[in-house]
């Protein structure tokens, strides 16, 4: 699926929630499901800075494609995690770097973007994207 | 038990706001304090009827903001027990300060010699250079922290620490060998900004004194609390937030005494702090202005001067027992919830209560408190020793000031229910 | 001529004030101007329900105020033209601009070791050392005089002097001589505090960066009077205060270039400004929160943002022109007058205008002018070597704001004539 | 003529001068009269810092009175120092310390004694009272 196909698919599983508390229950259960905390990721090297949770995020190339891993010591990032890789990994890294990205605000964590956010998910997509550019031409 | 309730939120117009359609429980106030109407109103009035650069204008404006701020000092003076208006100087913030007294105290020779500037007047004895010592305790906010650990880096001295107990108090059975006659200074909280320990400041005075050492109290997370009295504390300095005390932000105070402060050069230089200046030299103003570079920021030291105002017609000891009817409650209450653990425990606390949900990131507990209404601070809390103290990478910290109340605790349990509930 | 004019005193409530039964012309801008009702009041509405401190706090109105101040960090960044948010430091006005940076280029080192902290993003060529060169003017404000002397004597560097030409402009002709392959820094004022000179900036920045020096342009005077792009003036650090640009006291800036600042360490160090601290080390922020040590003054930040709003409502351009039409009227004005000495005279002038009244203290005029509601500043002006090269102890100086108009002038004018008749 | 009789003579003559330029046109005639410019007064050693003008002050006792010498280069300040001379020189050194001084606040120029004024009298006040207890006792 392409990156925009994806997108709207989340949007419209998410929009079954209606209120905060909702939506965030479901954020929290995409964290819990995200898998197994990884220790051969959890390390400083790959750890973000700037956001209050933990945040470890590390990429390669195979066959064309960004192929992306992520961490977070917090259950919500966790789930904000999941929803970012199952956008952004397995993607060609061109596509990645200059895809618009139009869910979040749909789904209702646009405000997590500031700059401000103690959450960093601005840092976190920015940091893929970064990723995503070094991996390009 | 409830007796000693106070009823001020109506003093504070921000209480009023609702946060996602709930009403603002706010405890964070350790980060900072709101502001009462009163306060808000004489810095407003301030601006539109009297502002105007201080420094011995000879215009009716400026003699009148002048008058204000040397009123402010005196203010201050009184609050905090000091005996003289020289030993008041404004800065901008406890951070501010403190990193201007490790400047002082350090930074002003030129490798070996005496300090310079009005050369005469200070003592190179008080300057801290190689081997001398300087102790800090495990529980430092950073702020009171990073600038030891610079300066002994910067002068070859050497930064000791003074150990917690397991509950987070100041392990003082060890205080006569930590402290030595090589300290030259001991840097301590008055009240940790994390667990809300209140410290024996005055007995930490009486050993750094026996040793010769002067004492440096950080009394951020005192001020707004309970009565200070920096005569009685005896110690050499004191530093503080306006903002932390209901006071606009951008204002501070270094209380020094005043025979320490003369030995000091000035770490910080402009106009407004000499009297006469070549290009080659220069003389410096007395105390305080020696130490007040730049124009100072008088319309907050006015609010200041408010908000204490605010303060004394309260009385702080009234604070002191509303606030510690509070704390007891909050403690109270979060066993009551369970499944969490509090750090810290001490014969004396104040303010701040410190605990983390089993098993859940502070971070997230920390949002869905504030969907509820509910603001807390969670993090590291800029004490990260401490945070190492206990094992742990951060925590959730509810602290109090004097418009709380038990509805806001109430609502505190309920949040951390609810957290618990989404999280656990 | 008047064609320029602006019509703004009704904006600014302090100015409907009477002093001694007469309106008030306020003078005295270059020390501090007074601020707008937009200014004033967005302040009191931010405490009113906005208030909280900033570092990523999770609570709702924490990251209201984060995002406020990193907006007026935009702001900021926008109305002087510089290339990123990163480059845009808050301090606490200028004089603690200056000084941050001033130790930040030499006392960040331990005895000729690299600088320390984040030790590996720095570089020890940037810092400031022995036989090294600075080169200041003889207009500067001690602000901007005292931290380099300070400086030079602590690090064994060599304070140097560009002279100026008997009429107070920079000796021009000297420059190639005096800014020398050893000039490390060249602190320059954009305009003067006292005469209103306008300094030819770009020209002076294209020298020292020919020998590899770099520069620092004090804005304190200028901000507020001109349109500033410090992209195309070139310089690598431009500071100023927004006092004295209708904002709230207690708020400065200090621009610098990204790759100057990421070499230089952080002169003040507390909270906020690190990412993680043992009790030996710590791990620092990005820029531009690395200087940001403390709680910032994130109100006062708002209020710059609404100061430049309003100043961009106007138009920098406007302003420039409402205020060289009123200079030039003010020097007409005293030239008629007769009886009296204007100090310094260029082909560009902003804001203020210097004088003395023959055999007449400037101290006793002002006395005469207050009470004719003329609001003047009298002295040295913290700008005692400018004094001394025009062999004098002090003066009047008049200073403009957009606000004022020709009747403020003739008020002036009037003032001076009483002064004159009574003490004549 | 003791120290409160001086000051009553001063308050009578000054409140013939109704508004504040006639009080400060008066002041600034004594300054005038005051007495030529004196070099060896006006030396570093004698100035009393804190006043925006400069002041020079100097002391001595004779027959056990304080006798003053002060000059200024402000001819308001001038004034101001011929009258506080009026009062205090030549009287015994322990009077000068410890009288009280009304009639400033009577003749208006009360406000120029506090500290933060840029004439400095608050300050000029002050040392003339440190020179006279230094002398007692
Ligand atoms: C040219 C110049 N530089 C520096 C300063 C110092 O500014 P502040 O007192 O706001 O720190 C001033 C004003 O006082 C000034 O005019
Ligand atoms: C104990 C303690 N010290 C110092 C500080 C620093 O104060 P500020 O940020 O106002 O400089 C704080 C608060 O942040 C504190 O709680």
């Amino acid at each position: 699926m392409t990156i925009a196909e994806i997108q709207d698919q989340i949007i419209e599983e998410m929009s079954a929630h209606e209120d905060w508390f909702d939506r965030y229950e479901a954020l929290i259960t995409l964290g819990r499901e995200f898998g197994a905390p990884d220790d051969s990721l959890r390390r400083d090297e790959y750890r973000i800075s700037g956001c209050q949770s933990a945040v470890w995020l590390t990429a390669e190339m195979r066959d064309g494609r960004l192929r992306l891993r992520a961490d977070s010591d917090s259950q919500i990032t966790r789930g904000m995690l999941a929803l970012l890789l199952r956008v952004f990994d397995d993607q060609p890294p061109g596509k990645v770097a200059d895809a618009e990205l139009y869910f979040l605000d749909a789904i209702g964590l646009r405000s997590n973007l500031s700059p401000s956010r103690a959450n960093g998910l601005g840092t976190i997509v920015r940091a893929i994207r970064e990723t995503a550019r070094r991996h390009t031409g | 038990m409830m007796n000693a309730t106070l009823d001020l939120k109506s003093d504070f117009p921000i209480l009023a706001r609702e946060i996602h359609g709930r009403p603002l429980a706010y405890l964070d106030n350790a980060a900072t304090t709101q502001k009462p109407l009163c306060v808000i109103e004489r810095v407003s009035n301030f601006y539109r009827t009297r502002n105007s650069n201080i420094h011995r204008g000879v215009h009716s404006l400026s003699e009148e903001s002048s008058t204000l701020y040397e009123d402010a000092r005196e203010t201050v003076r009184a609050f905090i027990g000091a005996g003289d208006m020289r030993e008041i100087v404004f800065t901008a913030g406890t951070t501010d300060a403190i990193n201007l007294l490790a400047r002082a105290l350090g930074d002003c020779t030129t490798g070996g010699d005496a300090p310079f500037g009005d050369e005469t007047r200070y003592s190179s004895d008080a300057q801290i250079g190689e081997g001398d010592e300087i102790l800090v305790t495990g529980m430092e906010h950073h702020s009171n922290l990073l600038p030891w650990q610079d300066l002994c880096r910067r002068r070859g001295a050497v930064l000791r620490v003074l150990p917690l107990e397991r509950n987070g108090t100041l392990h003082m059975e060890d205080i006569s060998r930590r402290i030595t006659s090589r300290t030259r200074l001991v840097a301590v909280t008055h009240v940790s900004n994390v667990t809300g320990i209140v410290n024996p400041v005055e007995e930490l005075v009486r050993h750094a004194h026996d040793r010769g050492a002067l004492v440096l109290v950080d009394g951020a997370q005192a001020v707004a609390h309970m009565p200070v009295d920096v005569a009685s504390l005896d110690c050499d300095f004191y530093v503080f937030s306006g903002h932390k005390m209901f006071a606009e932000n951008g204002i501070g105070v270094l209380y020094g005494k005043a025979a320490r402060l003369e030995e000091l050069p000035p770490a910080r230089v402009g106009g407004g702090m000499v009297t006469s200046v070549t290009l080659e030299s220069r003389r410096e103003a007395d105390l305080p202005l020696r130490f007040e570079a730049g124009t100072p920021n008088y319309p907050a030291a006015v609010s200041l001067a408010e908000a204490i105002r605010y303060l004394q017609r309260i009385g702080m000891q009234r604070i002191r027992e509303h606030e510690n009817t509070l704390h007891e409650y909050m403690r109270e209450q979060l066993v009551k919830v369970g499944g969490l653990t509090v750090y810290g425990s001490a014969p004396e606390h104040s303010g701040s209560v410190a605990f983390n949900l089993d098993g859940i990131q502070p971070y997230d507990a920390g949002m869905i408190m504030d969907r509820m209404g509910v603001a807390v601070r969670t993090g590291t809390h800029c004490a990260e020793p401490l945070m190492r103290h206990f094992d742990i990478n951060g925590c959730i910290r509810a602290s109090l000031a004097l418009y709380n109340d038990t509805d806001d605790i109430d609502r505190l349990a309920e949040a951390v229910r609810k957290a618990q509930s989404m999280l656990g």
